[in-house]
């Protein structure tokens, strides 16, 4: 039988065992892509802007061109202290999951620029639809930590009442929303939020993540689609990680094209920014949160970045991937190159940082004793089991009323 | 009061409830400018303007996503799925995000949406425009699902529908939008004005989702049912001669238990009927429930009388259809035995 | 309450009562678009492909430029009396329709071209997988107008035993997959019918339609994608005829951009063509199964044409759309443009038009009255009820037989 | 023989129907280099190429499609959804397309495919990581569904349903992947070498889809079960001395109505229990069943015990999840009733 399989099925740069190779990544040199004014017309500043990568962070970690955001030193120190806080919180509750503390976790290791300086670059009335690698905008909003572990540990003071895995957090006060296990559910409905939100004439916007795996599910084409025909004041973000789970980015398309040039497809804009680049996505998402607040629409926005970790808990990236591949990767670590710059500005010292660093780790173990003082899945105080049959609908109906009779009847025995 | 068909009666009520909350909006295919494959939602665009009666793009997943957004902000969508049939791309939307937002955030978000959309057959509308999806929106925590049977009921529970904080999936019998329908496809139609739900007050009233309502006292046997087969199983009782007791379900989550028990209970037999497939459908709960609840006053096994294990046919559409035949069997079925 | 409504809604040209306006629709004129290698980068050729428009005839119905087939006379005679053939099948079946011969009917007057050319275009042995809206395959294909019919009346000929409503037709042995009520369905199912193609290592390819409208289903991404990734060989049509039952392509995100353009969004071509030109759309079907054929990839093609009438028998277009729109189509009429054309070369006669005409009417009356023979769906030849039960599964469970049995035995009474 | 456990016998039949039949493929998210999340297929892209074993974007829509489609061409594809919580964006394909392809035809195109997927909780995976929605599979015509509970039967069960012409859709209790599972999750893991449907043979055989396995004789009750829930009312039937006849569906489409009617024609009482939300789940339809078959043997109601009627919640997973507990005191009910 002659079988000549021409099927083509795309190829991680390395596997285990292999030489790192990111070759297949293209990179422009920092400052060289040009800022066009937020209203200008789609085809003059399409190309550049999906094609190229917008940075500002150069090789010397000086910042140049015209997307620098020229952020006040200050500035710069509250994003460096909540990208750092964000990599110890993770780390902490990783470690909190090895010990079995909490029954799992998915760290945002290496991407921490994309959630921190988005939540920056936006209003805090802006409404924030995250995935699971979003922890950072909660941070960035002033959460407290201690609600976050209190997610984590399912305890009494858990904001979901035990009802989520860890990680799915959601804060209402603070504008954002809810993460929901099933990927992508969250682009089409922040599409819908900011189409209510030009239908009540407010000025706030809408921004939500999902992954780049993730953008190969029904509710992309969704969020564009609607996107483009109603142009809401919307941000939409691909966090480009360059994984999947096991998967690279190229099963879900990103072999031929950036994710970026997508919006052009569907008559907007696609921006591909370095997301491991602090100052570039603060800007780029200045760029896109204007057009929205301008009524111009919507911007889809690649951030090209790296999963520095396994991705979740539950999984094991040396089958997969070589061991050491974020020591390749191109666009470095978010967290050093924008400490780099700012030592290299003058505005920050090797020795302040470490003092950050220990400042941080103590908040966070201060954080973590505090949690566990709500208590943990087993011990110390513990949600009401009542709980259980709540919030299924407004007013609890006569079915669960039952259950939780039959339930009660059962403990009591 | 007015003499209205369900159409009617459900524009109505969509617009009593724009002039009344300026959050309430519509979102669905050609809802708009053209107002519902339909008619549905006709004038409400012109009355209500485009940024409240919007045409949206042929995705049921991105108008329920996109709408679920909508409800987060403070809207109050009305979401027209213009054919039953065509939910299950928005399935997810539905089951994964809407159903369970409420749960799963301790009830600090939720996204009050109402779906409407019809369903059933009788037609010609072949497998992809006659189906009857509610079972499987039934089997999902955290969705109200109703159907009601005429005009005025239609009204009543859209305007608490659209009220309700929670989600509700309103299913639509598209069969008895323009009359009551006993079954026989050869008699001349029957509008709504010779029936008395066709009378429907002009104002605003409500009927509280998770009542069934008895549209015939009996005392030989209980009928359970809802939308269409409401008519017809009146019909053949009629025709049998039967003493039935009809149990005009119109909401199936939540469920009137209540009513249910007390109607087996009088009568100890029990007959259920729905157009949707017979397996795994909503029937199946209502006869769990029943045996459950009223098993010793059962003197019959429970019948289920519905559509075929099959698609909707186009050709054998009422050989496929739970007419009185089939009811009026099952009626003598139930009675005969023990 | 100061609202400021900036949702933007798209508004068609004109409305019924106001003058049509065309004006949206950007045309290149014939012959301008260059025709490059099937082969050719996506980057050096996307642009003009999926943003000009492929057009063959001229004004005065001159073939000309680097897109011209080249067709033998009788190669167009062919295609023109398919095209006929579609028009006056159309048109019967309305009829029939109205007189309440059959339960329901779809036109598609003014998009014959797109189907008749197409399958031209490509071999016996690719696979169709048609809109409701592509009766023209099946007629161009070779399928007796009769067994069409006979699907229409669910009579006892029916291919679909009385399953399906009229014009869902289906034709195994003629490689034409089934029709679904479903919108969009059947575009993933191509891709994944040419990605079992190249597996195999077979030769054929795959060939899917579906509206502008239909394009905003999830299944369009997913057909993309799966696309984008494997590079099946499949073409992927998008017959952009500018309604949607009463929605213009504006609501399917047709406003700022063509449709083709979604093609390099995914990293391969869109190629815009003229719908009412036949000898380009059987161009550009040849140049996207090249493509395909040669292992390169999948091509999206955006037909630009016209739904000269209403959506369906249930739908009544003078609500929602001027009531001459037609005429003021820019791209005019398939049929009568290719007719000029030949008449332009010396290829036809008006007199052997109207005399094609006569046979062609005579023919469709001839296939009536034999398919009324097998009966309609009230008299005559009835399919066996039995049949109602067959076909949910291979073999008949248990619960069917039962059922099967209750309705002979009500039957019986 | 060899002792697998469930994951091992699963692959088993995978592999043995890739080495004899070159037109059966894998598709499914990280199924390939990777050999999925709970290693399904591990080693299969490895042996039998990356054409056959395909990695798949992560979109269950465009999964079931294209494989929908690849059917049609004569390939017989495998489709591994990661959790049956993440099925619903297929559930257009599945219940439009794939149940109703050969029907809307009349068998001239059909779709052989096998849809893999694992369901079930108790691994502290939440609301998404959770769910059992077998239910809203069993009420489409067309699909085939079924559940093992252990690995002798999946893997003969696997490989009937790659077989099978008809679409199958084979839910995977994740839980007893790795041993058979009483309940109780503070007791130390059990592993399949010390069950006996842990022995699998290495080579190929089948077992049918639509026969229930009595898994234990009993003549004081029935239970109706499958899946998971098979182990842990076996333990329960064991804790409460009960002498019930255990009834293991294997296969919900088709159902084993023969089997069920003699045993609890025998018993006359009967349990349900399934994971799944109580309301209109499968149990529903069992019930039903039952009460329709058996009316004049029973003498107790049929009670179902069942996952609430509410999301799976993260934390209290083991008072959602229908444990012994609740297994004992609806087989006390029923034995105590009349
Ligand atoms: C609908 C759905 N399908 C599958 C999954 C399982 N799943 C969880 S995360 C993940 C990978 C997502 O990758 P990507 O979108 O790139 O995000 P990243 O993890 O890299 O941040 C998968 C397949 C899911 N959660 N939901
Ligand atoms: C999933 C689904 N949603 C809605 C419909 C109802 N419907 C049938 S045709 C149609 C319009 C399709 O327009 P388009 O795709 O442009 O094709 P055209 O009719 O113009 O050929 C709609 C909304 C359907 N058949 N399927
Ligand atoms: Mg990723
Ligand atoms: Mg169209």
């Amino acid at each position: 039988m002659s079988r000549r399989p021409r099927l083509h099925i795309p190829h991680p740069p390395a596997r285990p065992g292999e030489d790192p190779d990111f070759s297949y990544v293209e990179i422009s040199p920092a400052g060289s892509v040009a800022r066009p004014d937020p209203t200008a017309r789609l085809r003059d500043i399409e190309r550049s802007l999906a094609f190229e990568m917008i940075r500002v962070l150069d090789d010397n970690n000086v910042a140049t061109g015209p997307w620098d955001p020229l952020l006040d030193p200050a500035d710069l120190q509250i994003g460096l202290r909540h990208m750092l806080t964000t990599r110890l919180f993770d780390e902490r509750m990783q470690r909190m999951q090895r010990q079995g503390r909490i029954s799992f976790y998915m760290k945002s290791l290496g991407e921490e620029a994309v959630s921190v300086a988005q939540c920056m670059a936006l209003e805090p009335s802006d409404m924030l639809f995250p995935s699971y690698r979003n922890q950072g905008l909660q941070i960035t909003r002033g959460r407290n930590l201690v609600d976050l572990m209190c997610q984590c540990l399912s305890n009494s003071a858990d904001m979901c009442k035990g009802r989520q895995m860890p990680i799915m957090y959601h804060w209402a006060r603070g504008n954002i929303f809810s993460i929901s296990g099933n990927l992508t559910t969250q682009f089409p409905q922040a599409v819908g939020w900011a189409m209510a939100a030009a239908i009540k004439g407010e000025d706030d916007i809408a921004s939500a993540w999902i992954g780049e795996g993730a953008s190969a599910e029904a509710d992309f084409h969704h969020a564009m689609t609607f996107a483009s025909v109603y142009k809401p004041p919307v941000i939409l973000n691909i966090v480009n990680n360059q994984w999947a789970i096991s998967t690279f980015q190229g099963f879900a398309g990103g072999e031929n094209r950036p994710f970026a040039a997508r919006g052009p497809g569907y008559g907007f804009p696609g921006v591909r920014v370095d997301g491991n680049d602090f100052l570039a996505v603060y800007a780029v998402t200045r760029w896109a949160a204007e057009r929205a607040r301008r009524g111009v629409g919507a911007t889809l926005i690649e951030h090209v970045t790296y999963r520095a970790d396994a991705h979740s808990t539950s999984d094991d990236p040396s089958r997969y991937r070589p061991k050491e591949e974020w020591k390749a990767w191109p666009l470095g670590d978010p967290v050093e190159r924008l400490k780099n710059h700012m030592i290299a500005e003058g505005y920050w010292s090797e020795a302040e940082h470490e003092a950050l660093i220990a400042e941080l780790i103590e908040h966070v173990s201060e954080c973590w004793e505090e949690a566990l003082t709500y208590g943990t899945m087993t011990d110390g105080p513990q949600l009401d089991k009542n709980e259980l049959f709540e919030d299924v609908f407004k007013d609890m109906p006569r079915h669960l009323i039952d259950q939780r009779e039959q339930l009660r009847a059962l403990e009591d025995d | 009061m007015a003499q209205m068909n369900m159409i009617q009666a459900l524009n109505s009520a969509m617009n009593l409830m724009m002039a009344r909350d300026p959050d309430v909006i519509i979102i669905g295919q050609d809802v708009g400018y053209f107002g519902g494959v339909f008619r549905a939602t006709d004038g409400l665009q012109r009355q209500y303007g485009e940024h409240r009666v919007i045409d949206a793009p042929i995705a049921e997943g991105g108008i329920v996503g996109s709408a679920i957004g909508m409800g987060v902000n403070g809207l109050r969508p009305i979401v027209e799925i213009q054919f039953a049939d065509y939910i299950y791309p928005g399935y997810d939307q539905l089951a994964s995000e809407l159903a369970k937002l409420r749960y799963r955030t301790a009830g600090d978000f939720f996204s009050p949406l109402t779906i409407r959309t019809p369903c059933g057959g009788g037609i010609r509308g072949g497998q992809t425009h006659s189906q009857s999806p509610e079972g499987i929106f039934t089997h999902v925590a955290g969705l109200k699902v109703v159907m009601p049977s005429n005009p005025y009921d239609a009204k009543g529970m859209l305007i608490t529908a659209i009220e309700d904080d929670d989600p509700v999936i309103f299913f639509e019998p598209k069969r008895i939008y323009n009359g009551p329908f006993d079954g026989d496809p050869d008699k001349p139609a029957v509008p709504w004005s010779s029936h008395p739900k066709g009378e429907v007050p002009e104002e605003y009233y409500t009927i509280p989702l998770g009542r069934a309502e008895i549209t015939r006292e009996g005392s030989d046997l209980t009928v359970l049912c809802y939308g269409t087969m409401v008519h017809v199983c009146e019909a053949a009782a009629k025709a049998a001669e039967v003493d039935a007791e009809i149990v005009d379900l119109r909401s199936m989550v939540p469920l009137d238990v209540d009513t249910i028990r007390s109607s087996v209970e009088k009568t100890g037999r029990c007959v259920i009927a729905h157009e949707a497939t017979r397996f795994s459908g909503f029937g199946a709960e209502l006869a769990a429930t029943v045996q459950e609840e009223c098993f010793y006053s059962l003197e019959a096994p429970i019948l289920r009388v519905t559509g075929w294990d099959t698609p909707y046919p186009h050709a054998f559409e009422w050989e496929y259809f739970p007419g009185q035949a089939r009811l009026i069997a099952a009626f003598e079925k139930v009675l005969e035995a023990a």
